[in-house]
């Protein structure tokens, strides 16, 4: 492949996923990211550590984008970003704002000499060489489904919902508020750890029992001692963290309530929302993916709730006919860079040359296309 | 006052940025104060911080970032040391038949000589084996069961990808895909529009020649349509991982479960056990340098070798640009009653420069310049090259520079006049040079070599609530006489008069005084 | 900001005549082994270890109060050794530093509280920040900060983090700290 | 400095460096090295230092009074044996075991029972109420802690140096203290 060879043996393109909360960074045609850091910048007027997501100002915005890419640059992937290609992974429904900024950064700050962006679900599927699933994308800050079929994504059967790594924090501080632990030690990094190290998804039959309530609840798994303290090194504290919220932490996810919106019913409703003849497949064909996806027990209680569903839910039993399994897909290396996996495949190729926005022609007009914006999807348009 | 503190003083960069004058630079060629915001940065070398050690990019590439010797520990990240342990080696092997040979060789004649030289060979010779170890979190190689190894920057083990097949199949399967996507692609292309060709064939009007010749003599289509790429795809299946039982009776021991942190140290796998932690390879370190935007020369290049700390291009503002230090106020800070700050100007080179204090920008510039592009025309007309570079250029620069944000709350007195500032020389540091009495204007509190304290007065604005911060700013106009010769022709160093905005945080206001 | 002047008295402080500045109520072990190359000032409280092994510290080096210098012990599997120590010009220690290091080069700012582990080596130009801990055999090469969460930042070229001029700023900071730290003027009566 | 000498009690081998500053009844086994400026501190109650234990500069070991307590002979703070209290640190803990390392800084409050071949890192603060394990490391910025493979290794070397280097450069206390003569007085 000698059109392969020459693009890569010089300056493999970089592959960026920056998500909320972690952001996957490394070079195409590698298995795995470099580095997984948090979306986090060290601000280099005054040092201060801050989220790159919390803004004031559009301009503040920038500069938290350059000074984070530029960490990324010279401290964790050690090359030089001018005249190189991108490969930027991003959300589909993302704010239009970063997605501009984030280019500008590249091109005029960076002198990056290519971008191409590229869609997370699609992505995360081109790892598994189908053409066809039900991608599911739990994250930090939303959890999202996008049927894709036939490499298209559909994305009239698009759902997103609020839950994800950020609604499973508040519940545990929720509950563990409730037991009296001081607010001031419960940073969200400290939650995190909490969720990584202790939770797990309970099972169908037990989230039930919880959910009845009454006398008889199962017997909580043992309680975990932690030790947690706050910026203040005189706040330090031993705590408890229940059995039964290591094991119900996950329930956000699923409740049930009048909204019929928790993970099982949103996959459910995004399958109905295509077309009869894909609905099948797509049920046999579910792939998780993301930070959120990796948790102990997740893809066993998701499969039950769905297959409860299909079942007893009058509303679904009236729409979906025939015997059917949810199927689920094993993810090459782990869920919370998949979407990241998919970038360095596609950077590997020749897309990048091809289907790239090269620096001229973001710096005639500063626009970056978009496939919702009109003036990028009119035959004619520019 | 620490060291480290942020300065009081800072400069506006020609960016527009605000910066203390230590990360400023000074671009001679433009020129225009830079900042770590408005150069680009490249980079110099790269080294491992804890050996020290140059490695050349290449090599640095190959070895994905990574230190070939050093390792961090998977545990706290912190650097692991090679520690050395003697073990026993038995020679069981050897020993029996060195004796026997002594024996069978010096026979009976040799009787005393046999003990001697088997009594080396008896005491068990030791051999030393390494092993890795944290001196923070006292984690070792032996933790997770890795064996000591022969050498010190041993043979440890590296990562293995569990897919990596899987993943260079898909890799190939993904670049055949594209690569025939394209080719079709222009194969349809060439169909819809059949290039002409430049020399009318005689023979040939039809193009089908070829291939009607070709498959006289037997010959297979030239352009067979290649197969397309198979893989075999993902397969979905029913069944899921269930939850353990123990999970909801065992007790969890949170020792063994890693953190975060230690997961993402090891992106490729994640382990959730610390019996799965391996040591990692240190990532590597650079030194950058910083090059100008507009004209693309060097602003900081370091000397390649990691332990140098010397610079083979160093323009750093406070070499060229008159240092303001603030030394204090006059009186307690009280909203609008005046007063009066002393500040410290130093004059950092060779040449004397006259200084002046101004309220608004310079005159010469024409109107008020938004983006303070600073300098004026007359060094743009006197560097043609510069200019010519400019236009070469232009595209890779297009980084808008931004309005100075006025944050200036204390309107402050100009002074009446200018003042010289003498050059920089290091000699009259070491010998009381006694200033002759000169006429001195009256703001001068005192004059000491290069360096003069100046009196300033200003007024908090009359609005200011107690407990803020009190900036009053100028901009200083200073001649500079640039040495380097942009053009060939002109060998004369050239002044210039520049200014820099600055603004000096004075301090906070007290309570209005009843 | 221009450093105020640090007011010592006279009988508290003895002056060499080299010009180091060295509180009395300071606690100098097997001080024959204690080179001091001048201009050095030692405060109240501080600590140097020389009985231990040989301890070197340059021109203008700042050693604060409460701080310990300690030379790094090694052990084998004989016995224990500990090392001389040497500190570069123009270093300045902060308060309650506690300081184990092999070597420390020139120019180097170590921060108030800050703990350098045995045998660790600063290079030339590094910072530590307040309160940092450095595990044992650190190394901090130039320009580099260590910070109190313990990552590093910086390094050479890098305009943020360390002043890419830290050589030059360290020796006006030492020298200006020196200048500054003046005898008490004698009430004018 | 007001000291109550009389009720330090020195046995033979233990190198206690004199300007170290020692308040109430403290005990220090055969094979203490005390290095100057150390303190020790016995306000709730005596304290003893068990064999071969370390205590370096600006190191502080404190049998604190309790809110409402009183000074008891019978609570006594008994330390184990081979322990290191290295520069600065400030232990309070309410028992120590043998073979523990405090490193410089650390501060360990009085609700912590430390048994035998801890470490706690340099500059962390413990002051939750807890037991550390055996072999229990608490390591980093954010003090997590880990189960070390095995103990640490003995501080027998070091003590051998000290005990050699020390008595050349400073002025000791005088041994006080027999064991076996106290037992044969009685």
């Amino acid at each position: 492949m000698p059109i392969y060879e020459s693009v890569m043996q010089e300056k493999p393109p970089i592959v960026l996923e920056i998500g909320t909360a972690y952001t996957k960074l490394g070079f195409a045609a590698e298995p795995s990211p470099r580095k997984i850091v948090r979306t986090e910048v060290v601000l280099t007027t005054t040092g201060c550590t801050k989220r790159l997501f919390d803004y004031d100002t559009t301009e503040q915005l920038y500069d938290q984008i350059v000074d984070f890419l530029q960490s990324l640059f010279f401290k964790n992937l050690l090359v030089s970003p001018k005249e190189r290609k991108f490969v930027v992974v991003e959300n589909t429904f993302g704010p239009t704002l970063f997605r501009e900024k984030l280019a500008r950064v590249l091109f005029v700050h960076f002198d990056a000499s290519s971008v191409l962006f590229v869609p997370v679900h699609l992505m995360a599927l081109s790892t598994l060489a189908v053409p066809t699933a039900l991608v599911v994308d739990i994250g930090y800050s939303e959890t999202s489904v996008m049927p894709v079929f036939s490499g298209v994504q559909i994305m009239s059967a698009f759902r997103d919902q609020s839950y994800g790594g950020r609604a499973v924090h508040a519940e545990i501080k929720r509950q563990l508020m409730e037991t009296g632990v001081k607010e001031s030690l419960l940073s969200e990094g400290v939650l995190e750890e909490i969720k990584v190290r202790t939770c797990f998804v309970t099972t169908f039959e037990r989230a039930q029992e919880y959910a009845k309530g009454g006398e008889d609840l199962p017997k909580p798994p043992p309680a975990v001692e932690f030790i947690v303290r706050s910026d203040d090194p005189d706040d330090e504290e031993m705590i408890q963290v229940p059995g039964r919220l290591r094991e119900t932490a996950f329930e956000v996810m699923f409740e049930a309530s009048n909204e019929r919106d928790s993970l099982p019913h949103l996959i459910l409703r995004s399958i109905l929302d295509c077309t009869v003849d894909v609905r099948k497949s797509l049920v046999e064909s579910v792939f998780l993916i993301g930070g959120g996806s990796m948790h102990a027990g997740l893809l066993a209680r998701l499969k039950h709730e769905l297959q409860h569903l299909l079942v007893k839910d009058s509303f679904y039993k009236t729409r979906f006919h025939g015997d059917l399994q949810f199927k689920f897909f094993p993810a090459v290396g782990h869920q919370n860079f998949t979407a990241w996996l998919g970038g360095a495949l596609c950077g590997a190729t020749d897309h990048v040359q091809t289907r790239s926005l090269a620096k001229d022609t973001y710096l005639k007009n500063e626009h970056v296309p978009d496939w919702s914006n009109l003036c990028d999807n009119r035959p004619t348009g520019s | 006052m620490s060291f480290m503190q942020p300065s009081p003083v800072k400069y506006a960069c020609s960016c527009g940025v605000l910066n203390p004058i230590n990360k400023l630079f000074f671009c001679r060629h433009c020129p225009k104060l830079r900042c770590g915001l408005c150069v680009c940065h490249e980079i110099e070398s790269h080294f491992c911080s804890n050996c020290l050690e140059n490695i050349p990019s290449t090599e640095a590439r190959h070895r994905k970032n990574c230190c070939a010797n050093c390792f961090e520990c998977p545990c706290c990240q912190h650097t692991l040391s090679a520690r050395a342990t003697t073990v026993p080696v038995v020679r069981k092997t050897e020993e029996p038949k060195d004796t026997k040979e002594g024996e069978s060789v010096g026979g009976a004649a040799a009787a005393p000589a046999a003990p001697a030289s088997s009594k080396p060979s008896a005491v068990p010779t030791t051999k030393k084996m390494y092993y890795l170890s944290c001196l923070s979190c006292r984690w070792t190689t032996r933790d997770v069961g890795i064996p000591d190894q022969g050498v010190a920057t041993g043979t440890w083990p590296d990562n293995e990808c569990l897919y990596q097949a899987r993943f260079n199949t898909l890799v190939e399967y993904f670049q055949a895909v594209v690569l025939q996507d394209k080719q079709e692609k222009m194969d349809f292309l060439r169909r819809k529009a059949p290039k002409q060709p430049k020399f009318p064939s005689l023979t040939d009007r039809t193009g089908l020649t070829v291939s009607m010749i070709r498959r006289q003599i037997g010959w297979t289509e030239k352009t067979l349509p290649k197969p397309r790429p198979v893989i075999t795809p993902a397969e979905a299946t029913s069944e899921v991982e269930e939850l353990p039982a123990e999970i909801f009776t065992e007790p969890l021991n949170l020792r063994n479960v890693t953190t975060i942190a230690q997961r993402h140290s090891q992106p490729a796998e994640q382990p959730t056990s610390v019996s799965k932690l391996y040591p990692q390879r240190r990532s590597l370190w650079i030194k950058r340098s910083l090059r100008c935007r507009q004209c693309e020369h060097n602003l900081i290049k370091p000397e390649y070798h990691p332990t140098s700390i010397k610079y083979r291009i160093q323009l750093f503002a406070s070499c060229h640009v008159p240092e303001v230090v603030m030394v204090r106020c006059e009186q307690p800070l009280v909203a609008g009653k005046s007063n009066a700050i002393l500040l410290k100007f130093t004059n950092p080179t060779m040449y004397d420069m006259t200084i002046s204090l101004l309220t608004d920008a310079p005159s010469e510039e024409g109107e008020f310049n938004a983006e303070n592009q600073g300098p004026k025309e007359e060094q743009d007309t006197a560097t043609p090259v510069i200019k010519g570079v400019n236009l070469a250029r232009q595209n890779s620069t297009r980084e808008v520079t931004r309005e100075v944000k006025d944050i200036s709350n204390a309107p402050i007195v100009p002074l009446e006049s200018e003042f010289v500032l003498s050059q920089r020389d290091d000699s009259k540091e070491f010998d009381e040079y006694v200033q002759l009495p000169t006429e001195e204007p009256k703001f001068i509190v005192w004059r000491k070599g290069n360096k003069v304290l100046i009196r300033l007065q200003f007024t908090p604005s009359e609005e200011l609530s107690p407990n803020t911060d009190v900036v009053l700013g100028f901009f200083m106009q200073y001649t500079y006489v640039n040495t380097v010769t942009n053009a060939s022709e002109k060998k004369e160093p050239t002044t210039h008069a520049l200014h820099s905005r600055v603004f000096i945080t004075a301090g906070t206001t007290e309570q209005k005084a009843n | 900001m221009e450093l105020p002047d640090t007011y010592y008295s006279k009988d508290e402080y003895v002056e060499t005549a080299s010009g180091n500045k060295v509180s009395r109520h300071t606690v100098l072990c097997g001080s024959q082994n204690i080179v001091l190359n001048g201009k050095v000032i030692v405060q109240s409280g501080a600590i140097i270890r020389g009985d231990l092994a040989n301890v070197r510290a340059g021109r203008y080096c700042v050693i604060s109060k409460d701080s310990v210098i300690r030379p790094p012990y090694k052990q084998f599997s004989k016995g224990i050794a500990f090392f001389p120590m040497h500190i570069g010009d123009h270093v300045f220690i902060g308060e309650g530093a506690v300081v184990s290091a092999a070597t420390i080069g020139s120019c180097v700012y170590i921060g108030k509280n800050a703990i350098i582990g045995r045998r660790c080596t600063l290079k030339d130009c590094c910072v530590i920040e307040d309160g940092a801990v450095l595990p044992p055999e650190t190394t901090v090469s130039s320009y580099m900060r260590y910070t109190k969460k313990g990552t590093i930042e910086g390094g050479q070229g890098n305009p943020y983090f360390v002043p890419a001029a830290m050589q030059e700023e360290m020796i006006n900071y030492t020298k200006s700290f020196y200048e500054h730290f003046v005898r008490t003027p004698a009430p004018a009566s | 400095m007001p000291q109550d000498n009389s009720k330090v009690k020195v046995m033979p081998k233990a190198v206690v460096c004199e300007e170290s500053k020692l308040r109430g009844d403290i005990t220090f086994s055969s094979g203490c090295v005390v290095h100057p400026s150390a303190t020790v501190i016995a306000e709730a109650g005596p304290i003893i230092i068990g064999e071969n234990c370390i205590v370096e500069e600006y190191a502080t070991i404190a049998h604190r009074l309790a809110p409402g307590e009183e000074y008891d002979d019978n609570n006594i703070l008994s330390i184990g044996t081979q322990n290191v209290f290295e520069v600065g640190c400030n232990v309070e803990a309410a028992r120590i075991g043998d073979k523990n390392v405090f490193e410089s800084k650390c501060f360990v409050g009085k609700g912590v029972s430390v048994s035998n071949g801890c470490v706690v890192g340099a500059g962390i603060k413990m002051i939750a109420r807890q037991h550390l394990p055996e072999n229990t490391v608490v390591y980093g910025e954010q003090a997590l802690q880990r189960e070390a493979i095995d103990k640490q290794g003995s501080q027998t070397l070091q003590i051998d140096f000290l005990r050699k280097v020390l008595p050349n450069y400073h002025h000791l206390r005088k041994p006080n203290y027999d064991p076996k003569k106290a037992r044969s007085v009685v």
